[in-house]
């Protein structure tokens, strides 16, 4: 149905042209579900807009072939590529809420795809896309016509997304990371959803991601892409369970899954024993009854509802939860950037909470409780060197001469595997890893006893997400810290984390050993959860 | 992708970087060459000018351009080369010294309210909405008329009336970082909230304020040139191409174009200058743009 | 535009129809002239420069004759008796006295100027029937019958006024700022403040030959180069007030005509302030009166237009007004003056200007700070925004050196000296007091100019003035007109527009 | 709703500044160094008569008095009597403020209507020719001073062509002014079908029109080009390009209009400044307008006219801000919703 033989394309950039993709083939049988995945950079997306030829300005097809039922899409005039699209081969997008015109109702910019391609009268438009919303199970369909995007939630704008897509009923859907940026559960209901509407409508499907559990789930077929090419090409579960490349096979074992240790998700070949921790019994951190409460525009915003837990010295505490649960409010609490309504936070025997955030920049306890954040990207000031961000509390809170500081810059460096001609970079100039790399070795520049990790990995290729965990639980056992680390992502807390706490709403819901907690959810929301993350067929070991 | 494959781009010279910014951008490269010939001007004006420029001679007054007067002369025979050129230290000394205060005072007081918020932030915005409430140019007109048409007050009236596009330019840049991952980033490491907002979150507000600083320049040298045509700019005789301008203009229905011609050529051709720099100015202090 | 429509254009604003008003300001004067009589009138003589009013003859105007007592105390009018109002109402002598009575009451600048006449009080004016007019002065002066044809004693329709007085505007200011109520050759038909004002003929004017024009308009417009360009094109016939270089540009033109009348009594001077120290030394002000480049500035400032006023003979030998003063250019002599003075290196002084009136006071300052620099006297130019102008100047006379324009109305030199070089007076701004000028101006200013007194007191008057020279005359100006198709432009010493002599060509 | 909410919202916060401009009208007039008193007493007035005009126009009260009186009078929206053109100031606003607004919008339109088609062509070819010579175009109209292009184009058009009509005003005088409906003369001499004057009007129009639009070209198409840019390269464009929509749809449908949000408070800020603007070229052009009326009022210390002047103008200003919020609202769904 589709074929696509040794396409090529091509940037126009400031240091000359860019090879985005160097000669990939594909095909897609009609009522097949192709997956393709690789990490970021690999040229996932480029492919997608070749094949829809919607490539940014500066991109152009060099060579190849892209042949869609006949039709040569590559040589197609543009007025006949703009009938297919849309008609023939639909596409959706990461990230819904931007994906739709924000200032147009909703029902209205499905009504303008139905009209582009004559499916429908002004008289019928109506009619036409409340049914197309109903065919992704929008409820009240109708009344949800006159909304904008802003006012349905994240799910819903993708099911819009969705019904846009297949509002003209096309023959091939190519759904580029439809799930990133939506929450694990609501994922869930989107795939099923998708591959649901796939199957009922015998279309074709081309499905991008970087998660490889999510392609093995949902895809026939599996296309594996590196540095723009495909590296091997298999049925999901062959490709899963007996992956042929090397690059295949790392992204395997990188994929975070039931039974695997945290080392096991190294490539075997840079495998280091794993070192050991023993968190010991007497209590580090204690946080009682923990309430904040915004003063929102429209009332009071009951973030954090009394929270209670304790992290022991030289344990680490895994917090998980939905987003918008209170996980990175009650964190900023206790890193002190965030004064609470109400409660304790008992740090070695004291009560931290007495020390208003303002002041406590110039506490002597600033330096043992610290924090790496969520996103590498913003955590970096933009216009700083890493080096210079390094140094930064080492300035501030060590106090030490400017050779101490170099000498001190270059062993952390070393000691989170940071290479050193880096150290001179601007953060716009790292990848996300070694921006991970370079927060990190901010953190624990001023040896912290407590560090809090703000869903460190989140915005992290899968290999990279492996090394930056065994880097954490590598210090761990070198430095003796504490971890509080928050993550929506319950395999990746299993692996961390001796202790789990789980939170809903502003609450508390269940708390145990991360065995525990896994295998036995008390809670039936723990167990939603679980169910919700999407679990990869497991590897045969023989390779 | 990992590092190991991760394309390391050598960083680039300062020098190096601004080289590429001028060269991406022919429009840019030329405003900077117009940039540099006015600040050799400026510098050394006094000498380059072929005449005194404050002496006249009755007896040649008026006279079209010629090999002697390239810009031809004034009413009271003045060389007006010689003035145009002159004229550029004043007329750029008033707009950077105008546009300096602004900025300074401008960016204080957008960064402390864009920080803190509350009651100062909203004190300040209903401040600056005032001040944006009157026609700018009649309330610089009415600051100069009120104390005094001097150089000084020229440029104390050109900077309150520019205050508020720094200090709300500022104040929302510095409201959407005050939040951001790197400012708490800084504050874990022990800098208070004043040096957070110094050191760490204003610079970031520099790329946008460049531009708003080069279109300022230009503005600075109208408002001085408007309030010259109204009769409440610089002193005469002072060379001031505004007033060039404004005096020669009484000129132009009776055939002698020259007078008001070249200075308003440089006049334009000045805040042309600065109005085209903004975005290589922009460029080149973004880190973002280097690679 | 009709045939008997004449359009022109002038660079300043009317802001009231009523020249009693507080606040009036001086383009407003041409209401007075052009829509209310007088008592009498000036004639009108020809001059090399064209039609200029002529000081000399005094016209009868609504009166059609008068008798003057022996003592030259009182003055018997007889009124005509078909003049009549816009409105057709005859005009009487009740109407003369309440006109009178209004204009030493109301206050401000016609109080003064009446003052000047000597008409001072309400009970000095008796209107015994309806067609005499008797004014009692309280001691003679040759002013009297003069100041009763400038443009403030114009009669009012006092009726209607009365209709339109309240109890807090008895002299109904209200109604006359944006009415007229006169008898003379036109009517206002139309006044958008800021943008034009529409005379329309009276055709029951009866105090001349009935105006051959029936429509004048006024236009506004700031701009001088556009008047220029308007007056060139011919789009409009009359441009009022026009500056000199234009003038002297537009003469070239065959189709524009330019008549450029000397202003009688007026100088422009640069003053000297007595209250500054360096120029109460009279050597100092001898230095700058031979440093001034006169010629230069009577070329840049005035384009050759006025008259010279430097380089005379000394020694004063007649009573001509305004006379070129013995002082001329000669650096040498300057700086020799200079040397004996008490300032041989210089001082430091601002020289201040008006920024209403730059056209000639910038070029004119430029050359005077520019020659005096050459003496080592360093002159810094200080423009004054115009409402501060006349306080800084002439109210507090705190200017150290200035440049200064005064031009008497009544062309008497002794009455130019009365507000000029007096203690105290309003237009001596540089605070100038002389023992014989204080003795002189007031015996002098009644006498006629026959008596034998007069012609030596007025020459020793200027010859003290050209000795101390507090004020040092630099030329006379000229009012300067371009009309294109229009003819019967009159110059008048009140320098107003005066249409009822105007016509097309 | 929100938006009624938003809106009066809006206005409440208006308030302040509506005192603020009150109060600072009232100190800079005070500030200014003339003595009305004197000004106004005449040419040969003297130390009584001058008093006494002090005393007619309440000068000789202490300040705080004076100002009370001034709010009083406010309060009866009495903005007293311009003593240089004589007339009550409400008057002379309600007579200039039409002239003034006919010319700032005639400009604005104009304005508009070439540069957000050039900033749109711009902003689809980046960094191209077209876009390179369309910012040397509007950058070189900002770079001339408005009473410069005034003076050339009268030159050019008017005294060298003969092209355009004299600069006098509105209206030549060979026209009559249109019944006075709106103030505005191109919409009264539609209403009283005279086209003769319409055109009269129009053309007097042109020329400061053209002046004034030449100099506010650029910031408006700058910011159509940057927010076009920056549409163009939303997630939402390529949904819709990869569902098919046509390229005039995307453009104009979709990323115009997102654009239109940061344009039209550009046009806002470009209004206010128009105004002031205005003053220059009204005086080229012996436009009867408002921003000369202030310059002379300035110039005279004529506080009445001043003060009435600032006041009229603050409430323009909040009005102005009243109706970009409105057409925010109109154009924005989000706003009143979310902050
Ligand atoms: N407009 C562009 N100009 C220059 N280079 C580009 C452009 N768009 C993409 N690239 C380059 O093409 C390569 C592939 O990008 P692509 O977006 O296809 O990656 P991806 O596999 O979709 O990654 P991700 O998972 O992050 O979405 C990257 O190296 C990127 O730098
Ligand atoms: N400054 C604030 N003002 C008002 N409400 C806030 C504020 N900060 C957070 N909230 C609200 O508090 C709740 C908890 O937010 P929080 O950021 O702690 O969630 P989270 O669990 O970290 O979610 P995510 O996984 O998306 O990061 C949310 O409903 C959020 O809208
Ligand atoms: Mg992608
Ligand atoms: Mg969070």
């Amino acid at each position: 149905m589709l074929s696509v033989k040794d396409l090529k394309v091509v940037f126009r950039t400031r240091r000359g042209p860019v090879e985005a993709v160097r000669g990939i083939d594909l095909h897609v049988e009609a009522g097949e579900t192709l997956g393709i995945v690789g990490e970021s950079g690999s040229g996932k997306s480029v492919t997608s807009y070749a094949l829809l030829r919607i490539l940014d300005a500066g991109g152009s097809i060099r060579a190849g072939d892209i042949v869609y039922g006949g039709i040569d899409l590559r040589h197609a005039p543009e007025r006949q590529m703009a009938d297919i699209r849309g008609r023939e081969i639909s596409m959706i997008f990461q990230n819904p809420r931007s994906a739709l015109n924000p200032i147009r109702k909703v029902g209205h910019q499905i009504e303008d795809v139905l009209r582009r391609h004559n499916r429908a009268t002004r008289g019928t438009a109506r009619a036409k896309a409340i049914e197309a919303m109903e065919a992704v199970k929008i409820r009240d369909a109708a009344k949800r016509y006159d909304a904008y995007p802003f006012e349905l939630s994240g799910g819903m704008c993708q099911r819009i997304v969705i019904a846009l897509a297949l509002a003209c009923d096309p023959r091939l859907l190519i759904a580029d990371e439809p799930t990133t940026g939506l929450d694990i559960t609501t994922q869930k209901a989107v795939m099923d959803l998708v591959s649901q509407l796939i199957r009922e409508r015998g279309m074709s499907a081309i499905v991008i991601t970087h998660d490889l559990g999510l392609a093995a789930q949902y895809c026939d077929r599996i296309a594996v892409m590196k540095d723009g090419e495909v590296v091997e090409t298999g049925r999901s579960v062959d490709v899963f369970t007996a992956p042929r490349h090397a690059y295949t096979r790392r992204l395997v074992d990188a994929t975070p899954r039931d039974g695997a240790s945290i080392r096991s998700l190294l490539p075997a070949e840079v495998r280091t024993p794993e070192l050991t921790h023993t968190p010991s019994p007497e209590p580090l951190l204690r946080v009682q009854d923990l309430v904040k409460t915004f003063e929102g525009k429209s009332g009071p915003v009951h973030a954090v509802k009394g929270v209670s837990f304790t992290v022991h010295d030289g344990e680490t505490v895994g917090l998980v939860g939905e987003s918008g649960c209170g996980k990175s409010t009650t964190s900023s609490m206790v890193v002190r950037l965030l004064d609470p309504t109400s409660g304790h936070i008992m740090f070695a025997g004291e009560d931290l909470a007495k020390t208003p955030a303002k002041a406590f920049a110039r506490d002597p306890r600033r330096a043992s409780i610290q924090m790496v954040f969520q996103d590498a990207t913003d955590s970096l000031n933009p216009r700083h060197s890493a080096e210079r961000s390094i140094e930064e509390p080492l300035r501030r809170l060590a106090k030490l001469s400017s050779r101490a500081r170099i000498d001190r810059v270059r062993e952390l460096a070393d000691l989170v595997g940071l290479p050193r001609h880096l150290l001179d970079r601007f953060p716009h100039q790292l990848s996300g890893g070694q921006k991970a790399r370079v927060g990190i070795a901010r953190a624990i520049a001023v040896n912290p006893r407590f560090l809090i990790l703000d869903e460190p990995t989140a915005a992290l290729d899968v290999s990279i997400q492996a090394v930056v965990l065994n880097l954490l639980a590598d210090l761990r056992a070198k430095l003796g810290m504490s971890y509080l680390f928050v993550s929506h992502d319950l395999h990746v807390v299993r692996l961390l984390c001796d202790r789990v706490v789980v939170m809903r709403d502003g609450e508390v819901v269940e708390a145990g050993t991360a065995e525990e907690v896994m295998e036995h959810p008390s809670h039936p929301y723990t167990a939603e959860l679980i169910a919700a993350a999407p679990r990869p067929p497991v590897r045969h070991q023989a390779a | 992708m990992s590092d190991a494959t991760a394309p390391a781009p050598a960083r680039q010279s300062t020098l190096g970087h601004i080289g590429y910014v001028l060269r991406d951008n022919p429009v840019t490269l030329v405003a900077f060459l117009m940039f540099a010939l006015l600040i050799v001007l400026a510098f050394f004006g006094p000498m380059l000018a072929p005449y005194d420029p404050l002496a006249s001679n009755a007896s040649r007054a008026l006279e079209p351009p010629s090999w002697d007067h390239w810009f031809g002369t004034d009413n009271l025979g003045r060389d007006i080369l010689s003035r145009v050129i002159v004229a550029t230290r004043l007329d750029l000394t008033i707009s950077v010294a105008a546009v300096a205060l602004s900025f300074i005072a401008g960016s204080v007081l957008g960064a402390v309210a864009g920080y803190w918020g509350g009651w100062v932030d909203a004190g300040l915005s209903r401040c600056l909405d005032t001040i944006m409430a009157f026609p700018l140019f009649v309330l610089a007109m009415g600051i100069v008329a009120a104390m005094g048409n001097t150089v000084e007050n020229i440029v104390y009236a050109t900077a309150i009336i520019n205050l508020p596009f720094y200090a709300r330019l500022v104040r929302a840049e510095v409201n959407i970082r005050r939040n951001a991952g790197f400012a708490l980033a800084a504050k874990l490491s022990g800098n208070s909230d004043a040096r957070v907002l110094a050191l760490h979150i204003f610079p970031n507000a520099l790329p946008p304020m460049m531009v708003q600083v080069s279109l300022n320049l230009g503005w600075a040298i109208l408002n001085a040139a408007g309030l010259s045509f109204i009769g409440l700019g610089v002193r005469p005789p002072t060379a001031e191409w505004g007033i060039m301008v404004a005096e020669g203009a009484n000129f132009i229905v009776s055939g002698e174009w020259w007078v008001a011609l070249f200075p308003g050529m440089a006049l334009v051709l000045a805040v042309f200058t600065f109005n085209l720099l903004g975005d290589g100015l922009r460029d080149m202090v973004d880190p973002r743009r280097r690679t | 535009a009709g045939n008997d429509v004449l359009v022109a254009v002038t660079g300043y604003t009317v802001n009231s129809l009523d020249i009693h008003r507080t606040g009036t300001n001086r383009p407003s004067y041409q209401i007075a002239v052009n829509c209310y009589d007088r008592l009498v009138s000036f004639g009108i003589k020809e001059t090399e420069e064209g039609l200029s009013y002529d000081y000399e003859t005094i016209n009868p105007d609504i009166a059609e004759s008068w008798t003057v007592s022996e003592d030259g105390k009182v003055y018997t009018f007889k009124i005509r008796q078909d003049a009549v109002f816009s409105d057709g109402r005859p005009v009487t002598s009740k109407d003369v006295k309440w006109s009178f009575d209004r204009a030493v009451t109301v206050g401000g600048f016609p109080t003064s100027q009446m003052a000047a006449g000597g008409f001072k009080r309400p009970d000095q004016f008796e209107a015994p029937d309806d067609y005499t007019f008797v004014i009692t002065l309280d001691e003679a002066s040759k002013l009297a019958l003069p100041d009763l044809a400038v443009p403030i004693p114009m009669i009012m329709n006092s009726e209607l006024a009365k209709e339109h007085a309240t109890a807090d505007d008895p002299w109904a200011l209200e109604y006359t700022h944006k009415n007229t109520i006169g008898s003379g050759p036109f009517t206002v038909a139309r006044w958008d403040q800021g943008q034009q004002l529409v005379y329309q003929r009276n055709d029951k004017w009866t105090s001349g030959p009935l105006p051959e024009i029936q429509r004048l308009i006024m236009r506004e417009v700031p701009s001088p180069a556009t008047r220029r360009a308007l007056i060139e094109r011919g789009d409009v016939q009359i441009s009022f007030d026009i500056p000199n270089k234009d003038a002297a540009e537009l003469d070239a033109n065959p189709d524009v005509d330019v008549f450029s009348n000397p202003i009688e009594n007026a100088i422009y001077v640069v003053g000297l302030n007595y209250a500054f120290e360096p120029f109460q030394d009279s050597n100092v002000r001898k230095a700058v009166a031979f440093a001034i480049p006169y010629e230069e500035i009577f070329q840049t400032a005035a384009y050759g237009r006025g008259k010279p006023l430097w380089g005379g003979k000394a020694g004063v030998t007649s009573t001509e007004w305004p006379q070129p003063s013995p002082y001329y250019t000669d650096l040498d002599v300057a700086k020799d003056f200079l040397a004996q003075s008490g300032y041989k290196d210089g001082f430091e002084v601002p020289l201040s200007i008006d920024i209403d009136q730059t056209s000639w006071m910038e070029p004119t300052a430029l050359l005077v700070a520019e020659n005096l620099g050459k003496l080592g006297i360093k002159v810094t130019i200080n423009k004054i925004p115009g409402a501060n102008w006349r306080t800084a100047s002439l109210v507090e006379k705190r200017l150290p050196m200035h440049l200064e324009t005064f031009g008497g109305w009544l062309n008497y030199p002794d009455y130019y000296f009365y507000w000029c070089y007096l203690d105290g007076h309003l237009f001596n701004s540089s605070n100038y007091k002389s023992e014989v000028i204080e003795e002189l101006v007031p015996v002098t200013l009644p006498l006629p100019v026959d008596d034998p007194a007069w012609a030596p007191n007025v020459k020793k008057m200027i010859e003290t003035a050209f000795e101390d020279i507090p004020r040092i005359p630099l030329f006379q100006p000229a009012v300067n007109v371009a009309t294109h198709g229009a003819e019967g432009y009159v110059y008048w010493f009140h320098r107003q527009l005066e249409g009822k002599t105007l016509k097309k060509s | 709703m929100g938006r009624l909410r938003q809106i009066s919202k809006r206005v409440a916060q208006a308030i302040p500044v509506v005192v603020g401009v009150v109060i600072i009208s009232f100190v800079l007039t005070r500030a200014l160094p003339g003595d009305p008193a004197v000004y106004f007493a005449g040419a040969t007035a003297d130390e009584k008569s001058i008093a006494e005009v002090r005393a007619n126009l309440g000068l000789d009260k202490p300040l705080p008095t004076q100002f009370l009186y001034y709010v009083r009078d406010l309060a009866t929206g009495d903005l007293g009597r311009s003593l240089s053109t004589g007339q009550p100031v409400t008057e002379d606003l309600a007579r200039r403020l039409p002239a003034s607004l006919e010319l700032t919008l005639c400009a604005l339109l104009l304005s508009c209507l070439v540069a957000i088609p050039l900033g749109v062509l711009a902003a689809t070819r980046p960094n191209s020719w077209v876009d390179h010579l369309c910012r040397v175009l509007v950058t070189t109209g900002v770079s001339m001073p408005t009473f410069f292009t005034g003076i050339l184009l009268i030159y050019v058009f008017y005294y060298l062509l003969g092209l355009a009509p004299s600069p006098l005003g509105r209206l030549d005088f060979i026209y009559i002014d249109p019944p006075s409906v709106t103030g505005f003369f191109l919409i009264d001499s539609i209403l009283a079908g005279d086209w003769e004057t319409f055109l009269g009007a129009l053309k007097q129009l042109v020329l400061p029109a053209v002046t004034l639009a030449l100099f506010t070209l650029a910031p408006i198409a700058r910011m159509t080009r940057a927010a076009m840019l920056s549409a163009l390269s939303s997630d939402f464009i390529r949904t819709a390009r990869a569902a098919g929509l046509t390229w005039r749809t995307i453009l104009f449908g979709y990323a115009l209009r997102n654009a239109m949000l940061p344009v039209i408070t550009t046009l806002g800020m470009v209004f206010s400044f128009t105004l002031g603007a205005n003053v220059l070229v009204e005086k080229v052009f012996a436009w009867p307008g408002i921003g000369s009326y202030a310059v002379e009022a300035l110039v005279a210390s004529d506080y009445a006219a001043v003060q009435g002047f600032v006041l009229a103008m603050a409430l323009l200003f909040v009005a102005l801000n009243l109706v970009i919020d409105i057409l925010y609202t109109l154009i924005d769904p989000r706003i009143g919703f979310a902050d």
